[in-house]
């Protein structure tokens, strides 16, 4: 395994360390328990806005923090879900009286944990509201399994709900806000090699030279399928048909795009795959608004990339445009 | 003939060795159909009781149990931590603040224990989870103690059940936790959970 | 090789393409010859602050075109810097009448063929001047050597110059402190893993799963020693003292410390290796009062990182904190 | 006996399909000790020569050589381009315009060609470049003519001492680009710009 670590036990709060010398003004980050929140949480009368889960993904969650989305983060061991205490203490930190809407992707150790943590708070006194986000399309939906992971666009609902957030909405509204994001999102992710967990130290698959896993998560864990070694234009091909397919998006919707890195693919890869996808939308008359392209929700060091399509109104298109301050995003400020 | 305070612990200390014999091998199952983390997971969670059940020195084998629930809560994470936390959770509910474990309170605090795994995951039996390893062990556990079985024998019964239990995930496909986005891909593979589910009980049992 | 990729002969242009797209507001960009230029290029009154050289660096150089930073880009193939007449279509575009100022990383290559450019943009009346970075410790300097190499003090540059030339400084004030810049900044770089050039096909060098290179460039060729792979305190060690010791940087000194991903090595490791490199310049007295951690002068999916130290002063201070708005390093607007 | 425009275009020509044919040994060569692009990026330029010399159908020797400089100089980027560019730019000068290329304006052609090298590069014998193989070469070709050989012998004089001065740079350290970066362990690696070129005059001689 290579990596630039010191010791694979205590990586994610070696890496907390150094986020925190290197954004002084904007984050407060404890480390028992783990916990990274807004310097200045919390902001009196605003409802707050935590997300969190297993460590690995960088920038999500810890990168979002800050004016315009989240007030904190929890994040757990590497592809570990974090447990109620730490949640909970991070409810407490960001609690300004209005409630707290914590941001919840589907799987069953960040549903159970967080869950645990809300009864927790509400027992303090706290009001808690928790939406689960579920919008990986690789994965076949029924009510007899764990369901959809939530994917790529957890990185969208976290910056239009703290966008709403901070202009003054109140649980009630952003519970709903945050609803109507995870109805109207949809991703799919693919990979070329595998990423390696610290504490394993061996690649979380093993995939041939003249192979790819398509509808991959960002756990490591293997895809629905192995096929071989596409080009760009097949592989974006297929990640785009099921995205839009899925919802399904339509001929004269306006999306927003979002080109995510895994982590181990280059910028110019992404920007190459990144044209076309918005090559084929402008085949099927969707017309693209809004774009990301970057590495904003990935897996360790994985090589791959993933689709994120959300459609657009109005407001979101506000809600997107609204100034934002974090370490990953920030614009308008 | 029961179980005291001082044999909970003890039985519960053999069980946290057990984990950390098996770390390697749980990370191995949990990597090939999951994310690779339940062997690490449940070891720092255990070991962490190990040191919190001395310093706390609980007075009855329900305090005990209950140490242990909230230390794989606030420790272990991910599916795991709040599974086996809620299960041992129930369990110590249903131990209360007896003095001694007998064998039917055994019994009665691992289907205690079954019911809290399946309230908190909503898994069925055949959906390739450590239910699978579980039920069977309760009811095995039951026979046993119904043909006179002493705390020992309980435990046996149920260890060898979840064996059996746990074995027969491999050819099953998914529909609970991470494995589940491998549809079919996950059957061939033996559940890490139902794994450690089985190898708790054997500590037990061999402890007991 | 695995990449998200068509074709290797093609993979600048595609992904310019994409570049294109993904900024429509933003950037201008041309294939025949390859100019990444600002949407508003050129900007009446303003000096052009032009940089360029081989592709595969992203975002370095195209992420960094608009407001307060470049004026145009010219992205060379894969590693490759570009021709005179590219870099001269550049400076054509870009030219306002108050001049063009050339950022030139130090390469034999790169300063051939901008040197070129230059007589022939001077030959059809724009007065242009050049500045040639050469921060890299790794590389011994002599007049008899080709010279240190251009590395990731490159940004901090481009940076600081934009901002310059943006609030109006003429071509002699911009030309002094770019220079003053290249006075004071210094670099150093190693890998755990060799990145693979599209069109060779195979990694640019081979490493052992229990060896890193140090005082690696960012186009692949090896480093200056091979040595066993070692803990991130080791490694954020080596190239801490190697940087601090050339200029010297001494105890009092304000600084910059820019930690650098090579593309391949994920965020989680990045911050890590910062804290420590914050740790080890507060030990020697050296106050950081800025930073930026990510990956911002790259070497395709190349597994290593950098350190780069600026000497800060307050004009210095202010440029780096003007507004600046480009694909890759946005704030204040 | 001299070689007229017909004679330079083919002389040329072969050399393109000589790169070509060596693209990846380039390749391999400089990937060792520099950035793996001297193959490909000489192969693109000598290319589009190919494609540009048909269309412009330049009328004498000089100009064939002239409009070869300005599309390298376009097309290959890098050190290379500009190097051999401004080889061929003063080259064409030493030429001129005229009709035919004598055994003495080939030799003079050749000093003109080394001149710009350094002129642009300042590299010295012994820096491991493609001046360790140029300078040779020019020395070699102009004993061939003081011994009266033909145009063919001062190419192939000039291409037997450019493959040895290329040899020679195997145990060189580099001080000129991108290898000199390599510091010591650049030596033991044959220079990819020496061996262009010696590959560049090995073609021109079995052409001429
Ligand atoms: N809904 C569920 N009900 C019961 N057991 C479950 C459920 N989901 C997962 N599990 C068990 O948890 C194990 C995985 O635990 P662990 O690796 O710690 O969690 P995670 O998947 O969050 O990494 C699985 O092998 C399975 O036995
Ligand atoms: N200063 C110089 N003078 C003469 N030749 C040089 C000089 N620098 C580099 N070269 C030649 O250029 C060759 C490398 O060409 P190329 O790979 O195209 O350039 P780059 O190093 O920019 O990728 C070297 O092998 C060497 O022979
Ligand atoms: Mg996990
Ligand atoms: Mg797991
Ligand atoms: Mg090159
Ligand atoms: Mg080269």
């Amino acid at each position: 395994m290579k990596k630039i670590i010191n010791d694979p036990s205590t990586v994610v709060v070696d890496s907390l360390r150094g986020m925190a010398v290197a954004h002084p003004d904007l984050l407060r980050i404890t480390y028992d328990p783990a916990v990274v929140a807004r310097a200045n949480a919390p902001v009196s009368g605003k409802v707050g806005i935590v997300s969190g889960g297993g460590s690995g993904h960088e920038p999500l969650h810890g990168g979002f923090v800050g004016l315009g989305m989240l007030d904190a983060a929890v994040p757990g061991a590497v592809f570990t879900s974090p447990t109620p205490d730490a949640i909970q203490a991070a409810i407490q930190t960001v609690d300004a009286g209005a409630g707290v809407l914590l941001l919840v992707k589907n799987y069953t150790g960040d549903v159970l944990n967080f869950e645990t943590a809300a009864e927790l708070a509400e027992a303090d006194g706290t009001t808690v509201r928790s939406v689960v986000i579920d919008d990986d399309v690789a994965v076949k939906d029924s009510t007899y399994t764990a369901g959809r992971r939530g994917v790529g666009g957890t990185v969208l609902l976290e910056k239009l709900v703290g966008a709403a957030a901070e202009r003054g909405d109140d649980l009630d509204k952003l519970d709903q806000l945050a609803q109507r994001v995870v109805g109207t999102v949809r991703s799919m992710g693919m990979a070329l090699a595998a990423p390696t967990v610290p504490h394993v130290g061996v690649p979380s698959f093993d995939l041939a030279d003249d192979e790819m896993e398509v509808g991959i998560g960002i756990h490591g864990e293997p895809g629905r399928e192995r096929v071989p070694l596409e080009s760009a234009e097949q592989i974006v091909t297929r990640l785009v048909d099921a995205v839009v397919t899925d919802l399904p998006f339509e001929s004269g919707d306006r999306v927003l795009l979002f080109t995510n890195s895994m982590g181990g693919t280059p910028l110019v890869e992404l920007y190459l795959a990144h044209g076309i996808a918005e090559g084929l939308l402008a085949s099927r008359g969707i017309t693209v608004a809004r774009r990301l392209v970057g590495p904003y929700i990935t897996s360790l060091e994985m090589q791959g990339m993933s689709i994120t399509l959300l459609r657009l109104d109005d407001e979101l298109i506000d809600l997107w445009d609204a100034p934002v301050h974090t370490a990953a995003l920030r614009w308008g400020v | 003939m029961g179980c005291g305070t001082e044999g909970v612990i003890a039985a519960l200390t053999a069980a946290a060795d057990v984990v950390s014999a098996h770390r390697d091998e749980l990370v191995e199952l949990d990597r090939v159909i999951g994310d690779g983390d339940h062997g690490e997971n449940l070891r720092r969670g255990f070991q962490t009781f190990v040191v919190a059940v001395t310093r706390a020195a609980p007075a009855t084998p329900g305090a005990v149990v209950k140490l242990l629930a909230s230390t794989l809560i606030s420790t272990v994470g991910g599916a795991a931590g709040p599974l086996y936390g809620t299960a041992c959770l129930r369990a110590a509910a249903s131990i209360g603040d007896a003095p001694e474990l007998t064998p039917t309170a055994t019994v009665t605090a691992l289907r205690a224990a079954l019911s809290g795994v399946v309230a908190r995951g909503k898994a069925e039996p055949g959906d390739k989870t450590m239910v699978d390893a579980l039920t069977p062990a309760v009811e095995a556990a039951q026979k046993a103690l119904e043909n006179g079985a002493d705390i020992h024998g309980v435990l046996v019964a149920a260890a060898d059940a979840a064996d059996d239990g746990a074995a027969a995930t491999i050819p099953l496909v998914a529909r609970k936790g991470r494995a589940s986005y491998l549809g079919e891909r996950s059957a061939g593979h033996l559940d890490p959970g139902a794994r450690s589910t089985a190898l708790l009980l054997r500590a037990l049992a061999e402890s007991a």
